[in-house]
């Protein structure tokens, strides 16, 4: 375990932010917003052809790149400072790890390739109407036919369910909790998007009636399977969450330098001094601990189930806390549709909520710790 | 428990009472209800009943007993009714289920302003008309770069003649989709020290070369207007208090509304605490011991609003002037209504991240109040500058060195 | 209801706080923290017979004064104020309510008198080693004998135990929880004081083997009246705890407006402002559930077990706040020994901990609420 | 996790490995927690072992091996270590259960300043009776009006001959028990402007009209000492930088010990959450959600210390200067153990009332941190002057309107 960035890894981020900053700033963020599928499909195939990310973490057997997970959380952390809406989490991350995790060799030579050149968008699909995040909660039943399985059930809260190719679904079987690959165009598949509070982040609801699946991994083995991916997911959530905490924090001191009031510039209050300062003690918390994650991912350290519930609680909490303040700092026009404050609070709302807030995770950690 | 404020409040409580049984019109109290939240976000609510024909015979007969503006004194229209009163009169249609019709800035004010600062020619002609509501006020007084600090005014007016001609922007300005009238405060003097060469002018909003855009806020919504004056024209008889002497008017005390809604004020809160409880038992987690301590916190909060209300009138009621517990009110409710929009979304959890269906950025009841809360620490002075007041005047703590007092700003 | 003071109770408020201030300044408290009883008798003997404090809220019949709840919640208020360390609040508030509340009118013929004029000390002992506030935690037994009762077990954290002449002891009997009264001389009673952190304030662990009782009220009914007396009690407490919390806010001001750092005086920095206001904030919050309170148990409103729970839960976190926040207000001075500023932060810590903290007042007020 | 700091630092890693296994007295590892904190709220452990034969030994060791003020340069009889070198010397210290005698303000502070601004025949003088322990230093810059304000500092130095004569009074001195010199600000020409008359003088601190008295705390413990200064004198050769050139002394950056204990700090946290844990668990409240929840909040905080230390260290490993975090490390732990103090006696509940038996005020382990705790946001710089050092040096934040820069003090 290295914990700092080699030289090739601080060249794609400095990469990265380039091509966003260049292809998907936040008047673009703006545009994908408001659009049809909810991002921008010449960026993500640039995002593929240009720069390969999907593949980055994708080993080379399967058609990707194989580097490190910290080679994605650095893409993801700078995607989440950009915001830029992309089915890349759902992809990239849920998806390709679901895969991965569910060491089902077959299956990831079918499918991980089209994932890692951004051919295919595919997702993962396990949270349900009751919105648990907790595996145990899964009630969607898969039962075997002739030639494969057949799902019933709903599921919700999927990220970019209404864009996806490739849809892989927790279901239960008689051997206990399974996954399952479902193609968009499935017979019995009914999505629906659902408008989110975090507009660069879509969400859809999919009904699935007798609808033809194939097993991935082992019946009965995505009990822990998807657990592993849950964790790599919270730590790459994290690693988001940390890219939009600092661009909070930016945001909120280029404008305390130079907004004036009372003939000053608003940064030289204490009260504004002290506001930023601790947005930045944790915003700093957030980046010690998501870069150990990170690190912690790339060297399979067994500490990581831990690591996970403690990055997503913390992380979590920092960027929400930088967000609201960036807005209060702000005043008034940190309120307006027109600022972009607000998207980074939204995102940082939702990103708290999405794979179980604080509270959830922390009681987890407990449990993990083996208090 | 009831509070007692006394035989003569009592004997209030009674008559209002029964001027109420005599003269609500039937069906009114049971058309909506008059008395929630008048907006959550800038999503405006009770738009329609306040066009019915029970409505308008509701405000003729206000009008008639002079229970519109009833704190101004008589000599000005009013009833001149005290804070107690006051407070009485907003309990008792609250009981009854019928509006409380105010008059907005003009009552608050507009009115006072010209009460202390005008001329018996100026509130001849402009008092009657906002009881009328022939005139309705905006408030124009932020501007973009000068949020709260209002000594700042950039806005110039210029004397033309007997005319007065405005250029500038103003921002903020919330209920301009209903005014006819505006009060601004402008630069007249640009020579003069900055708080010498303000004027406080009363100008009419509509076809006067200004143009009010709607500003869209963060919910979706959009309650406040931005507006842009060029060469907007008031006569010179529509400048209160004289020309370059607009900030002391500005900074008039709005002493006629004390007591107001002291005791009334939580119960939007409270119905909004207890929503929050069907909320958990909806979602199943009202035995969860983590939720149960958020609960216990809020409902903790809302009482102390009202205690601190109740205490606030008893005070009023024996006559004396009202402790520190007055001066920390904003910071109170708005903090607490920030705090309490987190704990509802972080209690819907997955459901808070969807909206439901529909034209824009429609918002769910919840997410409304998560969002919209976020402007209460911000407008009519930010927390951080409520605590410098609170600070200075409850406290007695100095100003900071040289730097210039902080006024009370009052956007909205 | 009336929320205001009357002139006689803002003249009473004055002449105990004069009495403080000459008779019992904290110099004073320094001097009694370190004496053989904890408190100084002399003074407590001028509390009964030149004011007549003792004997305030007690009925006319019973000794006392027959004023209300409100006239003792003043002088609560004023003793916090000053920290008097005084066995006030044992015998006046737990001992005099439990009689009065256990509704024993020839119990309280024979014993209130005694408690009214001064002339003997009572406390309640309740809680056990367990440390539990919760009555339904008692185990200490009863079982009836001859003349009377006999008591088995073991109390602990009983205010002023160790110099009370009266003890009323809950005991549970084969009818359930009852109350008990044991002298101080009674056989196989034995009391040891404990050290405390806050060394205003005395405690004792009794322990009775066999001990002879008189039983309070009615078999097996203390539950009922216990719950009635320990509400009012968290009340006073919180009556003390508001008198505490302002005092540490003046001092905290005063301290603000005089002490130069940087040539100003530290009030002038945002940074103490703020602390400053937020201290004002709660202490004023706390000040309106207060008086709410005492004028509810003074009106014997049915809300007073909702109120009871919410007012210690309020005033606990906001007089530890005000306390905590005076010690850093002063800085390095505010951590001496020779400084007020700990005495006021260990009984703030203590008062807090003392009949149950904030987190389980919230949830008996959860519960009382219909949650 | 381990960290991989490149092959040079395993090197030196598997060098001090190896060489502890060969001069650390036997028995030495097991005599105490040798690696404990020091003191918790001054209530001081270890004292009787670092009395033992075996420590004495020890000492001598590493004094032979110039592994005491490792970090200094070999020219001034250290090892010239680097943060990376230094902070593996403190991890195999700790894991293999001996001390790291360190020389305290004369390690960190005073050797620092010589180097920087004395001349050689003084670096000659002190620097090696400060490596042998010959001179203990306790640090005299804080006076009972100037605690953050160290520019107004008002003990006076008049120079008489070849003496210099000090008056005044200095607290705040942590340590003072075991020194014999003290290292002096005063004012030595009340003329010139506030941070131009000040001289950094090394004064013996015993039988020198000096009355130094133990300041008890609120814990009961008197871990400082106040000290009375009637005409103590010093030759000039022990003013160090020059007349009236102590300011600039006195800011000397510390850069010596950077990386020191990084990747240890957090162990002495990590044992006292464990300890809390366990508490937890006597008291069958482990299972409590709400205490669950508070006890997963301060393993969080643990770690992240241990996180922000590896990544601090693997920086300087780098050759790359520490980011940002570095600046938080202080404003970090101290509010973290405030909170972990009041969470532990809130866990305690009716048994925190009570304190153990003995002379004084005695207090238990969890009384103390509790107590001690909100120490350490208040010495070396109160949490209000860290974070305005946060946001104006590690944000670029402006400074206040007119008001001096807040210097770093240093008392302790």
């Amino acid at each position: 375990m290295e914990l700092v960035f080699s030289p090739e890894q601080e060249e794609l981020r400095r990469s990265v932010r380039r091509f966003i900053e260049a292809r998907s700033p936040l008047s673009a963020v703006r545009e994908q917003m408001e659009s049809e599928t909810g991002y921008d499909a010449s960026v993500w195939r640039q995002l593929a052809d240009q720069m390969g990310l999907q593949s980055i973490a994708i080993p080379e057997e399967y058609g990707g790149a194989g580097s490190s997970f910290v080679d994605l959380a650095i893409v993801l952390e700078e995607l989440g400072r950009g915001l830029v809406p992309s089915p890349f989490f759902g992809s990239v991350v849920l998806a390709a790890y679901a895969l991965l995790d569910a060491g089902d060799d077959a299956a990831c030579r079918d499918l991980l390739p089209g994932i890692a050149d951004g051919s295919r968008l595919a997702t993962l699909a396990f949270t349900e109407d009751s919105g648990s995040w907790d595996l145990g909660d899964i009630t969607l039943s898969a039962v075997p036919e002739r030639d494969g399985w057949s799902l019933t059930g709903a599921k919700s809260y999927v990220v970019d369910g209404h864009v996806a190719d490739l849809i892989l679904v927790a279901a239960r079987t008689s051997a206990g909790l399974s996954l399952f690959a479902v193609e968009a165009d499935a017979s019995g598949l009914t999505r629906t998007e659902l408008p989110t509070l975090d507009q660069t982040r879509r969400l859809a609801r999919l009904v699935l009636d007798g609808t033809p699946a194939r097993l991935i991994g082992t019946d009965g083995a995505a009990e822990t399977s998807l657990a592993r991916t849950l964790d790599k997911a919270a730590i790459a959530l994290a690693a988001e969450q940390l890219g939009g905490a600092q661009a909070a924090l930016d945001m909120a001191v280029d404008y305390a330098k130079v907004r004036q009031q009372f003939d000053q510039p608003i940064g030289s209050f204490q009260a504004i001094k002290h506001k930023a300062s601790e947005m930045l003690l944790r915003v700093e918390s957030a980046r010690s601990a998501t870069y150990y994650g990170m690190w912690a991912v790339a060297d399979d350290g067994e500490d990581v189930p831990i690591v996970a519930s403690l990055v997503k609680a913390y992380c979590s909490e920092a960027y929400f806390h930088a967000a609201a303040e960036n807005i209060q700092i702000h005043g008034g026009i940190g309120f307006t549709w027109e600022h972009d404050a607000h998207l980074y609070f939204k995102r940082a709302k939702s990103a708290q909520l999405f794979l179980g807030d604080g509270d959830f995770h922390r009681e987890n950690l407990a449990e993990r710790v083996g208090i | 428990m009831e509070i007692d404020l006394g035989p003569e409040a009592a004997a209030f409580r009674t008559e209002i009472r029964g001027w109420i049984a005599a003269h609500a019109p039937a069906e009114l109290a049971a058309m909506t209800d008059w008395n929630a939240a008048a907006m959550t976000g800038g999503h405006s609510v009770n738009a329609e009943p306040e066009q019915s024909p029970e409505y308008a015979a509701w405000e003729q007969e206000l009008l008639d007993a002079r229970l519109i503006c009833a704190s101004w004194p008589e000599q000005y229209g009013g009833r001149g009714l005290g804070p107690v009163e006051n407070a009485i009169l907003t309990e008792e249609f609250h009981r009854a289920g019928v509006p409380r019709i105010r008059r907005g800035f003009g009552e608050g004010m507009v009115g006072p302003s010209l009460m202390a600062h005008g001329t018996a020619e100026q509130q001849e002609h402009f008092l009657r008309r906002i009881i009328t509501a022939e005139d309705v006020y905006c408030q124009g007084f932020s501007e973009p770069d000068h949020g709260s600090d209002l000594g700042s005014v950039e806005t110039r007016g210029v004397v033309d003649g007997d005319e007065i001609v405005i250029t500038g922007q103003k921002v903020w300005t919330s209920g301009f989709y209903r005014a006819n009238m505006m009060f601004v405060l402008c630069r007249t003097d640009t020579a003069a020290p900055k708080h010498r060469g303000l004027s406080y002018v009363l100008v009419p909003f509509l076809d006067n070369n200004i143009e009010a855009r709607p500003l869209k806020q963060m919910t979706g919504a959009a309650q406040f207007g931005q507006e842009f004056f060029d060469g907007a024209r008031a006569p010179m008889f529509n400048v209160v208090g004289g020309l370059n002497n607009g900030w002391k008017v500005a900074m008039t005390t709005l002493g006629f509304e004390r007591g107001g809604s002291a005791t009334t004020q939580h119960l939007r809160f409270e119905r909004e605490f207890w929503d929050l409880v069907d909320l958990a038992r909806k979602l199943g987690r009202e035995r969860d011991p983590l939720i149960r301590q958020q609960l216990a916190w809020a409902y903790t909060h809302v009482q102390i609003m009202r205690f601190s209300g109740l205490r606030l009138l008893s005070q009023l009621a024996e006559g004396r002037d009202p402790g520190p517990e007055a001066s920390t009110s904003k910071l109170f409710w708005s903090e607490y209504e920030k705090r309490l929009g987190e704990i509802a979304i972080d209690l819907l959890g997955a459901e808070g991240l969807v909206r439901p269906e529909g034209e824009g950025y429609q918002v769910s009841h919840w997410q409304d109040v998560f969002l919209a809360s976020r402007a209460g620490t911000i407008y009519s002075g930010t927390s951080e500058i409520q605590r410098n007041i609170i600070a200075e005047r409850a406290l007695g703590l100095p100003r900071e060195g040289g730097h210039k007092p902080a006024p009370k700003p009052a956007t909205r």
